[in-house]
């Protein structure tokens, strides 16, 4: 596909608009990485350097009425989607002021208002989830989609057959979405995938599928957009591999033993946010608007750092406040508190003293 | 009041709420034409459709994956393991997204699933296929353990699960399916976290659940001969727990016999016996006693896997043991 | 391929050994049933007749030292594997005589001196165990061959597309070899399968893979013998699909509300057994030949009956038996008792004692 | 006698063995050239190479079943599932296969396979990585627990489990990896079923086991400052489990208290509190205590999380109590 054509059918504050997401990721991301190593973010930490393309060019062509679903490696699907910096730092810092309140963080980035449903940690684990809310949609006869985003290692677990295979026979409205940056943790997807295209894989469940270059913010863009006017045409499941590569280790703690920095070198000489910077140049930007750009982010993530250090930890007795919804049942007995509340009326938990004993107490573990 | 096996009352349960509620739709194995392995959807396919009946292909983390995606986008799905051994190819699903999303997303989206599952032994069907895993569940905080014993708790418990916004495990036991019992007319609920008590009694408390309640009634006829009142308790659902209603009996009565067909070490009743001597320990005139599974895989054969299970007899002794 | 011509290339008395396990099996699941209705056969019970080309013709190609892992639907696998049918029969009415010594029954039939390695009841469960037992192989440096058998309903669980990936990348030595008999339990393969031909899913692993017709025990016989011929020569797994047709319900519960009758019937009329009979009399065959066959089979078949009626339960005290395998230490502090124990030395089970007691008791389940 | 680290020990042992046995291999996700997601298989790869130190692919249903088939086979495979988060994907291969094939095939053939897995919470995780449910697998019989707390254990106990026949489920706690240890030199083994009495005291016994036993002794260590002395075991192995040596302490001390990460309702600490009530009822001074995860899906928020685990000050609370 020919970019310049490309550029020429997409107006220029949409353009600019997709820039910006990829530059603010990748600069949200380089200081995620350094709040990491000043403590103040903790547990795994899954960074997005190298994959703006693949997350901005896919979500900026849904509606806000669909839906999406990822893995563990989401604050690019996040901020795509338009989650605030600050809200998604804050959820990183363990903040109360986070997008999942600091009870999910990292890895559990959710947002409903925007139908974001979510970062999953169980490799695969976000496949299935996908098709059910996809057949949601169905039974209830909209044509919006799912989206569900994963990794090259997820397409080995289980989960990857049978829920492609359920959104194939059922012809849900699923998009699925595999980034395939070539690694799983520290294992080349050549030794561990007996396929050698993936996308090949979902071509078995007779499903339209294919390869795309998940550096190129508008190819993605692009392919995206075809495959979801299919989808909603009720035409049945897509699937879409996207190429491309992480430039930093698989989390925090990943002494990255397993690939030669020659390798990662050349990667980055195809970097999506320059090769897009090109194109724009080679079109009517100016260096100026493009150097905005890179201002206003720094200006943003500023802000989030700000606003997750000065934001509250979730108080301690909250500790067991949205275990269980609340329903009916619940709010009849409790009219007077119309709060959440937990549903086991009669239970005289002693958990619940332990938690608040808790609080007050030292812990030594870790 | 109607008579009804419990596997009919479940239906009438599903069969009602689907009139009144566009939302539900069931999902499983053979759940269609076929009506269910054990016959509890059968007819609902003729009813409802294919579209809202539906069968899966044998992919139980997927379909029970689904129902909890689909919970999440607004229906309010009926999910059927065909038994409670295959839950553990879901239990990934069950446990890492149903039980965790409402809370480790901070309260914002419920998961409102039933997971149906035939659970129990004693039908010679061998070591994979007799698992009675109820407390397993009711270990995992986020879920609600339903597991009844009679068919108008049955259909009772179903539809304060359908007002529930929680993922329940509801269990069935298999070798109850055909058992039956009165079932109130019209718009009844069984409330979540109170026991029923199944006989009362002033001298001893026999606790069962499941498929184990019959052999507590069963044991308490046997002791009524002996002139042991024992009052017998059938928990109903084990998340929540009404620990309050236990411990009221066990105050009165001063001794504790908990029944269950699981495997004894670290099935649910460890947990009773564990709350019973916190919460009532000066009240007990002996330990709480635990009549349960010998910790074998189950064997085919037919007397041996009698032996396994927990017998009547086996309750009798345990209470007489106490005076 | 021609019939005539493989019926030239193998040796009478292999052709008669076919028929007869086909016969054998076809009778021995006919009284099976029967016994089952008179109660001496107890729990889930699913037949074989249909399928027996498909089993014979496989499994008559192995060598001893080939391990074979099969399903629930394994009464024919076990006969063809040269299992007796008094021991199987044994199993089925629980008896101590029975393959798996009563504690397994009619799911559950294995032999290891027959490297027949189990009958297992969780949809897709062998699949996995049998890549290991194959990875076994492969460390060892042999050339034997690990046999996976299972249904067109397997297919669709996260296991088959987990194992199919593993023994292609491994290269693995296993044959992997789905029985397609249309229907999982109620279910059409079409209503619940995305791919119309299921040998094509594993083509999508690099694996070689074809159809056959699973009512031509020649033409399995001769497609399982090039199949084995490359595993053993370490190019890695391959797959066979075999269409098939089971004529009776699911198990002994299935009321067949899913099928036509007629259906059955159209199958009926290429019965796998009497399909082969008849190549044997358009060859050199006589009528009396094979009379005599079903004759020897009646009677091999009343024996077994015979022998597991007569046959004793297996006594209450080992219900414990067999929980733990003995271990080197177990040995040592049991000098003297070199039966199997349990495991667990310190531990004052009440379980045991419940055991024991329990043998003495009433018990009033179900 | 050396000082290691856990994961050291763990890894020595591993090393010697795969020395002295052709049969044992290594399989797990990024168990080569990674060396393991916490570093205990670093270096193997090296020296045994990739035919014996296998990564696969993320199939933990797969793998773990090819573990249970290779052991079949006549290997001796150690599996690795990198946490115990994940094994609820390849539980039905545990349950359904490894535990049962001895007894349901009727003794015939040893399942000889080690399956390791990091476990526990508190290093900010999140709900999905911070499970704690060596509970759970020792409710089924078949298998074998094991769970140290010290680097001399954790190579004991691993040696004790090259030699058993019997599926062991060895599971390592991620926060205890880096802790070091006294291990002795040459061919020592830690036998299944002894608790190890890390400390003696005579008023009341503190059980824990992976986790929590530094919390355990880091408590008694306080209550020794008001000059109550309590009695610390680890457990070691919770199947088998060392009953006899946990009645004994408590007859001596009159006073127990349970100490896990894992969630309360349901936890192993209710098997052992039912246990010793049913074996020590009359030498108990107060009711067992137990002192447990809160009931929550781990909370990602760091105050949260250590609100939600138990702490030294819970147990002293405990203990204190029973005074
Ligand atoms: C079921 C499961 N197994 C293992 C892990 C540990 N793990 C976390 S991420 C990861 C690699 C996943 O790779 P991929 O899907 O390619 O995604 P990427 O990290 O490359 O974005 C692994 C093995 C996990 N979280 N879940
Ligand atoms: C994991 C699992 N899910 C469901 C079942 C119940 N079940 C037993 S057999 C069967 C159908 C399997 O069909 P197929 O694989 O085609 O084998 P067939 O019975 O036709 O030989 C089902 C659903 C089971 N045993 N295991
Ligand atoms: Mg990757
Ligand atoms: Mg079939």
């Amino acid at each position: 596909m020919s970019i310049e054509k490309s550029v020429a059918g997409i107006p220029r504050e949409e353009l600019l608009g997709l820039l910006h997401k990829m530059a603010l990721i990748r600069r949200f991301e380089l200081k995620a990485a350094e709040m990491y190593a000043r403590g103040r973010i903790k547990g795994f930490l899954h960074l997005y350097p190298g994959q703006e393309a693949t997350g901005v060019g896919l979500i900026s062509r849904l509606r806000d009425d669909d839906y999406i679903y990822s893995h563990y490696r989401e604050h690019g699907h996040a901020l795509a989607r338009g989650l605030e910096p600050k809200a998604v730092m804050a959820e990183l810092f363990g903040k109360v002021t986070g997008v999942s309140h600091g009870l999910g963080g990292s890895m559990h980035l959710f947002d409903h208002s925007r139908r974001f449903m979510g970062g999953y940690a169980i490799v695969g684990g976000q496949l299935p989830l996908a098709c059910g809310t996809a057949l949601a949609i169905q039974q209830l006869g909209t044509d919006n989609v799912t989206v569900a985003i994963f990794g090259d290692g997820a397409v080995n677990e289980g989960s990857f057959h049978e829920s492609l295979n359920l959104a194939a026979i059922w012809r849900l409205p699923v998009l699925f979405v595999c980034e395939n940056n070539l690694y799983g943790m520290g294992t080349h997807v050549s030794r561990v995938t007996a396929t050698h295209d993936i996308y090949r894989r979902a071509e078995v469940y007779g499903m339209r599928s294919e390869q795309v270059d998940g550096m190129d913010v508008l190819e993605v863009r692009d392919h995206v957009d075809q495959a979801l006017r299919r989808i909603r045409k009720h035409e049945g499941p897509a699937f879409i591999e996207a190429m491309t590569y992480r430039y930093r280790g698989h989390s925090m703690a990943d002494p990255e033993f397993y690939r030669e920095k020659s390798e990662v070198e050349r990667w980055r000489r195809q970097d999506p946010i320059n090769r897009f910077k090109d194109v724009l140049l080679r079109a009517d930007f100016e260096e100026e608007e493009l150097e905005a750009i890179d201002e206003r982010v720094d200006a943003e993530v500023e802000d989030a750092v700000r606003f997750a250090e000065q934001s509250r930890f979730p108080p301690i007795e909250t500790l067991t406040q949205h275990v269980y919804a609340p329903s009916a049942a619940d709010l009849l007995e409790t009219a007077e508190a119309p709060e959440p509340v937990q549903a086991e009326k009669r239970e005289e938990s002693p958990d619940r003293e332990a938690g608040e004993k808790a609080s007050a107490s030292e812990h030594e573990a870790a | 009041m109607a008579e009804l096996a419990i596997r009919d009352a479940l239906r009438d349960a599903i069969r009602e709420q689907m009139v009144i509620d566009e939302r539900v739709i069931v999902m499983g194995e053979d759940v269609g034409a076929y009506g269910g392995s054990y016959g509890v959807t059968k007819g609902l396919l003729d009813e409802f459709g294919p579209e809202r009946i539906r069968d899966t292909p044998i992919s139980e983390l997927a379909f029970v994956g689904a129902g909890i995606g689909a919970a999440i986008g607004g229906l309010r799905p009926i999910i059927e393991i065909m038994t409670i051994n295959f839950s553990f190819l879901a239990l990934d699903q069950i446990i890492n997204n149903a039980s965790k999303i409402h809370y480790m997303f901070g309260g914002q989206v419920p998961v409102p699933v039933i997971i149906r599952m035939a659970s129990g032994a004693g039908l010679s069907l061998g070591a994979q296929h007799s698992h009675s895993l109820e407390g397993w569940f009711a270990h995992i905080p986020g879920l609600k353990v339903v597991c009844p014993s009679t068919a108008g708790d049955a259909k009772g418990l179903l539809r304060t699960a359908f007002e529930d916004n929680n993922p329940i495990i509801f269990i069935e036991n298999t070798a109850l399916y055909g058992v039956k019992g009165e079932v109130p007319e019209g718009d009844y609920r069984v409330p979540f976290g109170e026991v029923r008590i199944a006989r009362e009694g002033s001298d001893a408390t026999v606790i069962g659940y499941s498929g184990s309640v019959p052999q507590a009634l069963g044991a308490a006829d046997r002791l009524a001969e002996e002139d042991i009142e024992a009052e017998v308790l059938d928990l109903r659902t084990l998340q929540p727990l009404d620990t309050h209603g236990v411990v009221e009996s066990v105050r009165k009565t001063h001794r504790a016999v908990v029944v269950e067909h699981d495997w004894r070490s670290g099935g649910f009743g460890a947990e009773l016996a564990a709350r019973i001597q916190e919460l009532a320990f000066d009240d007990l005139d002996a330990p709480v006693a635990r009549v349960a599974g010998v910790e074998v895989p189950m064997p085919y054969s037919f007397e041996l896997e009698k032996a396994a299970l927990p017998s009547e007899a086996q309750v009798v002794d345990a209470v007489r043991a106490m005076f």
